[in-house]
């Protein structure tokens, strides 16, 4: 499986996410900078949380007209895997690969923390290997206030794209229906908050995101095994 | 475009006391350049020769900090220390004051103190690795604090989080002493391996100068000689900057890539003063000269005077000297960040400043009349009356008090209290090495590719230091380190940052002085170099000085990072020991503690100070540093304000754990003292499962003693039994809520 | 020709803006208590060139539609004003 | 008598924007290259009752210096509109 994880100015998740993809799957992840327009060799294209741009006018808002995510678009066309992860799941709602836009904290301040989260569908090609139906990884953000009209909601639901949802009554940013990430219909583009590179080693306070990683390696290999 | 006043007019008008020179000081100038100074050379001087630029009050005393030892690398005088930690690895790390642009906008103030001593860190090559804040506001009461504090915060966040530095540690104190002027001490880490180390030289005669980063607009104009200026509400208030943390981001990749090609002569952050104390700086450590043309200074604003981009503090900028020839590497590898680098000038060996728009000289000064001959001051100090007048502190304070009331409202005290309000608003994460986030004594993280992990602490006391300077101050440094013992790791190296009140008065530069000795007595025998630091004065308004506040930032090594240890405790291991200078667990009173402060406020500032030896908090810390490499320890946690009953708690609090402690002392009467008395050099630990005998092997051979208090509980209670009687009786849940809800009470 | 948009984002109604409510609270404590409501949005001015007010206006629409603000939660107004120098 | 006020903030004008530069290197990059300058402030809508427009008026100007805005680095203008039921 090619692993790219793409580098915008701002970004500054993106050698955790390749530290991570070493770790979990023992595969190294290129750096793709901002500017690169082909993405064809890639199979997974993971899109880091950091501040790409600043976040100035909105988070992800910019990053979303970069060559890179114009081919991250054409890659998830083409049935390749993305995983957007804080930052990069606001500039995929942006993009428009993922339904639905990431409003500043109900609360109005940055929130970085240990958080407990339920795996609500385990059976999508990112979170299969995952054996339990809570986890705890980490989230850091201040605009992850997930919103969709009712709409849409009562959709994400029948096709059960909500992947994770915060597992305590009280969401930690007021997300509408506690909902901490989400999937495309076709089932190979996931958005989340919280940081599974965060949580993949017991130094760090928790492993919880190596399954996700795994699930994503485990699901390529399949696809490519007949 | 305005004219500018004439030498004539600046002499006759006295102008130059508005720029806050003194007629002494303009008198020395003109007889140093033989003629009057224009308008710019006034403006440059004045800023070269303000406090925050020139130490003039501090420079004296600020040498007897001891700097030597055989890890440092860069001690004193660059824009940030350097400590080998082995392997070919250094740590640079400095802290800096932005006390008085907080007062005035706390959320961009904050946020550009930390943008500041970021680029402190990566100008000598370091990629940093995290941050630290050491924070100062009024009560809690007060809504105008209330709105300090939490802008402050958030500002801090904002860079930090943004540019992506964890920030794992600091410390927030409330007191009204510093209502009128907060104190916001940003310190920076940075790790770097021995080859890329840069420094701040402009020399080879030649030498292209380069502007890089951020357009200068004419924001921040004036800065420096506004912080040393008394009443921080008159003054400019153009003098506020604005940071850019993605600007930041790009301009530490940037320079961290030009540095890495070994292009650079020297490269320093234009902060204070800007573009006039980089230059001079630069030159002055090289011994060289420069010429500079500012109408090639790249500019946000139109028509803008040398006298402007002089002295603008616009945020993310540096000057940067390359090898002749080699301009070009810098401005790809700048153009590749979006960002400029542009040629304004070359290396000179004639000594002075020349500073030309276009053709026309607009100033030229001896750089060592800029900076080597800045007035050195030898201000007056004497003791302050209020030192004599103190009494022997009392050990008893109620007849017939409710201990356990008592300790439930000591940890809902907001200096007390949880910080997790604060540093939630953090991410403290990021980059994925954070081993111990904030909450602990001291935060470690860990090297990446290598056994080995730093710990690291901010502390200060200004109440204690109030009290006795020279104790006070020995206290702060021996606390740090303290903080990094309990971790396991070995202090190596401190960064201060004083902050205090007026120094033309002679009460508040005893205080300083006097700290300073403290503090040197402390480093000295604790083996922990100063190399780096910064000092704030005119922390006054209306007459009222801050307590003198040092804050002390330490760096320690753990060799092996999986043998640190955390201050909760734990279930299933071993009984809980108070480690204390021999014979001396309980000693000499209330003085200066938070329980006093809070049982009667009146008398909080009427009572010495525990005594303190160094000698036995080096024995104390030398024994917990042995107990955690031998493995002996489940838990340690230094007892600091609020004495030993709370930090009793926070163990049990951040352990999810109950605790049944029994303690026998005589005489009976000295209960509060054993429970919230502040005595220094004290360390609680846990002793791991089946350990107790190396514990009492290695023990004796420390001149420390080791009282046994009691055991972890599977319970939710928290139970203290003094003499045979209960001293306190509280669920641990009230106490966690009690400790944790605190802070967010008052900000919600 | 040059010209300057003053441009008004504001969240769309169905939109809860919990910063305003905050800054109602904040006002009230303030004894600014006859404030009922508040809403919090952005406000941007650009400076551009166009050949005509029509062209202008609608380049004005474009860039909110494609970059300043989001259509999934936001809603803008503009007016526009010809700058002589 | 009800009244909304428009409030818009913006950094003064020797204040560094840097929202706003990112902006303006957005918009050029979606070819919208003839703007030369884009500032970003706060929109606000405050709803609030006052016996008459000019002690409306004072009380708006009142809660901008106190709260909506910090002087040192923004200025405001603002315009009043009477709302009735
Ligand atoms: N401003 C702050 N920023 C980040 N962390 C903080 C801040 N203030 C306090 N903390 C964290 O809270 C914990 C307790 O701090 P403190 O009460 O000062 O501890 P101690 O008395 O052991 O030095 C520490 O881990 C510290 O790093
Ligand atoms: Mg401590």
């Amino acid at each position: 499986m090619n692993c790219a994880v793409l580098q915008f100015p701002g970004s500054n998740c993106d050698q955790d996410a390749v530290k991570a993809v070493a770790g979990t799957l023992s595969l190294k992840a290129d750096l793709v900078w901002h500017e690169t327009a082909d993405l064809n060799a890639y199979d997974l294209i993971i899109v880091p949380g950091g501040f790409s741009y600043g976040d100035y006018l909105r988070a992800g808002a910019i990053a979303r007209f970069s060559k890179a995510m114009q081919a991250t678009v054409a890659a998830a066309e083409r049935g390749a895997y993305v995983l957007g992860i804080c930052n990069g799941f606001q500039i995929l709602t942006e993009a428009g690969l993922l339904p639905g836009a990431l409003r500043r904290n109900d609360h109005r301040q940055f929130r970085c923390d240990m958080v407990e989260l339920e795996v609500v569908n385990g059976a999508t090609d990112f979170t299969r290997a995952y054996e339990k139906a809570r986890v705890t990884i980490p989230i850091a953000h201040g605009e992850g206030n997930y919103y969709v009209d009712d709409e849409m909601l009562k959709r994400l639901e029948e096709n059960q794209q909500i992947v994770f949802r915060y597992a305590s009554e009280q969401s930690p940013n007021g997300s509408v229906a506690n909902i901490a990430g989400v999937i495309n219909e076709r089932g190979n583009v996931l958005g989340m908050m919280p940081h599974p590179e965060r949580a993949v080693s017991e130094r760090l306070g928790s492993t919880d995101g190596i399954s996700l990683f795994r699930s994503i390696l485990t699901s390529w290999r399949d696809g490519h095994a007949s | 475009m305005r004219r500018e006043p004439t030498e004539q007019e600046i002499r006759d008008q006295r102008m130059y006391v508005k720029f806050g020179l003194t007629d002494d000081e303009y008198a020395r100038i003109c007889t140093r350049l033989g003629r009057l100074p224009n308008y710019t050379e006034t403006g440059v001087f004045s800023v070269m020769w303000s406090e925050h630029c020139s130490y003039k009050s501090s420079r004296k005393h600020l040498r007897r900090f001891p700097t030597q030892g055989t890890h440092v690398l860069q001690g004193p005088g660059e824009n940030a220390g350097i400590i080998d930690i082995g392997d070919n690895l250094a740590v640079s790390f400095k802290m800096e004051s932005h006390n008085h642009p907080t007062a005035v906008e706390p959320y961009q103030g904050a946020a550009t103190g930390v943008g500041g001593i970021i680029r402190d860190v990566f100008t000598m090559g370091a990629r940093p690795i995290a941050l630290l804040n050491s924070l100062r506001f009024g009560t809690l009461d007060q809504a105008r604090t209330r709105y300090l504090f939490s802008h402050a915060v958030e500002g801090i966040a904002f860079y930090g989080n943004c540019i992506g530095i964890p920030t794992v540690g600091g410390e927030v104190v409330f007191d009204a002493r510093y209502a009128e002027n907060p104190l916001v001490n940003a310190m920076c880490i940075g790790l770097m391996t021995h080859d890329q180390i840069a420094t701040g030289h402009a020399s080879g005669v030649g030498n292209p100068v380069l502007v890089v980063g951020a357009k200068t607009g004419r924001d921040g104009i004036h800065g420096a000689t506004f912080a040393s200026a008394q009443d921080p509400n008159e003054k400019e208030r153009s003098a506020v900057q604005v940071g850019d943390p993605f600007m930041e981001k790009l301009l530490l990749e940037a320079c961290l890539e030009l540095i890495a090609t070994g292009r650079v002569v020297g490269i320093q952050d234009m902060g204070a003063a800007g573009l006039t104390s980089s230059s001079a700086e630069m030159a002055s450590r090289a011994g060289s000269g420069l010429t500079l043309d500012v109408s090639r200074v790249p500019c946000r604003e139109t028509g803008m005077s040398p006298y402007e981009i002089m002295l603008s503090e616009s945020q993310e900028r540096m000057l940067v000297v390359m090898k002749e020839g080699e301009s070009a590497i810098a401005e790809e590898i700048f153009a590749k960040w979006g960002l400029e680098a542009t040629v304004i000038g070359r290396v000179t060996d004639d000594g002075s400043l020349r500073i030309t728009e276009g053709e026309r000289v607009a100033a030229e000064l001896p750089i060592a009349a800029l900076v080597d001959e800045a007035p050195v001051l030898d201000r007056p100090a004497v003791r302050p009356a209020y030192l004599d007048q103190l009494n022997v502190a009392p050990v008893r304070l109620s007849t017939q008090g409710d201990l356990t009331g008592d300790l439930l409202a000591l940890v809902a005290e907001p200096t007390i209290a949880s910080k997790e309000w604060v540093y939630r608003q953090y991410d403290t994460m990021v980059r994925t090495e954070t081993l111990v986030r904030p909450g602990a004594d001291a935060a470690v993280i860990g090297i990446p590719d290598s056994q080995k992990a730093i710990a690291t602490s901010a502390d200060g006391n200004g109440k204690y230091v109030y009290l006795n300077p020279r104790q006070g101050g020995a206290m702060a440094v021996a606390e740090a380190a303290r903080n990094i013992v309990c971790t396991g790791a070995r202090p190596l190296a401190v960064t201060d940052c004083l902050n205090y009140g007026n120094p033309e008065k002679p009460e508040i530069f005893y205080q300083f002085r006097e700290s300073i000795d403290g503090m040197s007595e402390a480093c000295e025998k604790l083996g922990t170099p100063v190399i780096s630091g910064n000092v704030s004065f005119y922390n006054e308004t209306g007459g009222q000085d801050i307590y003198p506040t040092p804050i002390i930032g330490m760096v320690g090594l753990l060799e092996q990072a999986e043998r640190l240890v955390t201050s909760a405790f734990k279930r299933g291991e071993g009984a809980v020991y108070l480690l204390a200078p021999k014979g001396q667990a309980i000693r000499d009173g209330l003085g200066g503690s938070a329980y006093l402060a809070m049982k009667r406020p009146d008398e909080a500032l009427s009572y010495q100070l525990p005594a303190f030896d160094l000698d036995a908090e080096k024995a104390v810390q030398d024994a917990c540093l042995a107990l955690a490499e031998a493995g002996v320890l489940a838990a340690a946690h230094d007892i600091s304000d609020g004495g030993l009953a709370v930090a009793l708690a926070e163990s049990c609090v951040q352990g999810s754990v109950g605790l049944a402690v029994a303690v026998t002392i005589a005489p009976d009467d000295e209960q509060e003292v054993l429970l919230f008395g502040e005595s220094p050099s004290r360390i609680l630990v846990q002793v791991r499962a089946g350990q107790e005998k190396r514990l009492k092997e290695l023990a004796s051979s420390f001149l420390v003693s080791f009282l046994p208090l009691g055991a972890v509980a599977e319970t939710d209670r928290f139970h203290i039994t003094l003499n045979e009687k209960t001293a306190i009786d509280a669920e641990v849940s009230a106490l966690r809520d009690a400790w944790r809800g605190a802070i967010a009470s008052w900000m919600n | 020709m040059n010209f300057i948009a003053s441009i008004r984002v504001t969240l769309k109604e169905s939109v809860l803006d919990p910063q305003g409510s905050a800054v109602v609270h904040a006002l009230h404590s303030l004894s600014f208590t006859s404030v009922s409501d508040v809403r919090i949005g952005k406000y941007m001015e650009v400076s551009f060139h166009a050949d005509d007010e029509q062209t202008a206006r609608a380049q004005v629409s474009r860039m909110c539609d494609q970059l300043l603000t989001n259509p999934v939660i936001e809603t803008y107004s503009f007016t526009l004003a010809e700058v002589r120098e």
